[in-house]
């Protein structure tokens, strides 16, 4: 019941955007409220990463990068700032990169398929020690201790990093296999296939990642999200 | 001396990768020859079907397993650089990539949040690194990507990363 | 399955020798089969002239490099491609200097991403070497710095090594 509540505070973060601060605000302001009212719950690293979810979504949200209504209201923002073009630039210049770091991803995993021979600890029977030129810069050295340990003590700061969060890129997939058979579609009659809420989360991430690439279009009606396949690409 | 016999039992034992240039400059022979070995060596080691083979290119050869039989080997393949890293992590791999060298702050103002932590993530796996500092007020570090993301995207060199165009032709259409 | 492929593959990629005992459980042959692989993959680099074979004895295999050729490496080093070291590897150094001895697992824990890799490197440049194992399920593999690593770092003993302050200390009260 909470999560579903959860997921109705995104979805309107997602859908019902206003330029109207105050109402992202309240919905944040509602999101957290859920999370105080649930005083002692056990299941408090699951809220914790959904908080983290729902700030991702708001940043993603903050940056203006779904498509608005047919009245493109985004434009309109961008004139706010100095300089529009830089802006827009950026904006795309962004999206780029956004894209290209998931291509660069695959391209990796691709090459880690060829295993590289490991037999470097054969030359010391071969050599006496392992006749290697370096250098061991003391300062260097130190200046590293003190990073990486510092870094343990605030580890809590940026767990988060190596979380071992929902693979995004599997739900992406999966999310557009679906939509490629389906066509047309709800998150509703999606979330309905799936078994967590970890997965559901996946793919309401999936669904924001999709229409942010224009691979979909989502609209929200009185019933739910319909998902639409997007055929100008 | 046996270059086939010296130059693969070289390339089992050495840690990385091997410039050509090594084997060159210690045998006194030329490109063309050290190529026509890593092929003759590939050459017995698939008609042979061993399950391994000399991967080079431009500037550097290595011992690898062939594609085929991965899933075969999943027991024994290291986890994966990318272990765990996120999106973020990988658009700010993807920003240092192609602006290199660049500094935190254009990481930063590209992507619209603070870059720190990615960047600190992507350098503790060894993906990029310091390359130096800019020559403004306050020497801003300059990251670059390292040799081990090279061999990680099977490329030989930055120039050989793909033009961006070629990711998302589409984006222009829009 | 092709055995010969991937049994010469897996001995290609493994840390140390593999014990036959893997291969048996896991593709359900024989002895008799296993070495007769083994032989299989001898003859072949043998005849083809490769510098390595399978050594092979009553309990364990591994691809090393041929006898004969044992001169020829040691005039020809294969060089290494990290010749300095690189941040990650300074980064496990420092917590084995501190922690040691410390397992893999500590290690990584405390870098916060998966550091075999670096530890093999730091080992095999002789900086760092197995100290012993710890009295736990698994007895995991406990690490400690070498007489080398003092001397690179010019010190007599790790008690000289500085102390980190409240970076350090605050660590063991958590």
């Amino acid at each position: 019941m909470e999560i579903n509540y959860l997921i109705e505070n995104l979805k309107s973060l997602l859908i019902k955007y206003s330029s109207d601060k105050t109402q992202v605000e309240e919905n944040l302001f509602e999101l957290f409220s859920s999370f105080q009212t649930k005083e002692g719950n056990q299941n408090i690293e699951n809220f914790a990463e959904f908080v983290l979810l729902a700030s991702s979504l708001f940043e993603i949200k903050a940056r203006r990068m779904l498509p608005q209504d047919d009245d493109v209201e985004w434009m309109d923002e961008v004139e706010i700032l100095k300089d529009k073009d830089l802006a827009f630039a950026r904006l795309l210049q962004f999206r780029a990169f956004s894209e290209i770091g998931i291509a660069m991803a695959s391209r990796i995993k691709n090459s880690e398929n060829q295993i590289k021979a490991f037999k470097y600890y054969q030359t010391k029977s071969l050599f006496p020690r392992p006749d290697v030129n370096y250098i061991i810069e003391r300062d260097k050295f130190f200046s590293v201790a003190k990073e990486v340990f510092t870094r343990y003590k605030t580890i809590e700061g940026f767990k988060h990093i190596d979380k071992d969060l929902p693979d995004l890129q599997i739900a992406i997939d999966q999310f557009l296999k679906i939509i490629d058979s389906r066509l047309t579609t709800s998150f509703e009659e999606i979330l309905r296939d799936l078994n967590s809420s970890r997965e559901a989360i996946a793919f309401f991430l999936a669904l924001l990642e999709a229409v942010r690439w224009g691979f979909v279009k989502a609209d929200q009606d009185s019933i739910g999200i319909t998902i639409e396949k997007s055929y100008e690409l | 001396m046996n270059y086939k016999k010296v130059i693969s039992s070289i390339l089992l034992i050495s840690d990385g990768s091997i410039d050509h240039e090594y084997f060159l400059e210690n045998f006194k022979i030329d490109k063309n020859k050290l190529f026509k070995i890593y092929e003759e060596v590939n050459e017995s080691l698939k008609e042979n079907e061993l399950g391994f083979y000399i991967k080079y290119n431009e500037v550097s050869a290595d011992l690898v397993t062939s594609k085929d039989i991965t899933e075969e080997l999943k027991n024994f393949k290291p986890p994966s650089v990318l272990r765990g890293l996120s999106t973020p992590a990988l658009e700010t791999l993807s920003i240092v990539a192609y602006e290199q060298p660049v500094t935190k702050l254009k990481v930063s103002e590209i992507r619209g949040v603070e870059s720190e932590s990615s960047l600190k993530t992507l350098e503790a796996r060894g993906l990029i690194e310091k390359s130096g500092v800019l020559d403004i007020p306050g020497n801003p570090i300059l990251y670059s990507t390292t040799q081990l993301f090279l061999e990680k995207m099977d490329i030989s060199s930055i120039d050989e990363l793909p033009i961006l165009g070629d990711y998302f032709s589409n984006i222009e259409e829009e």
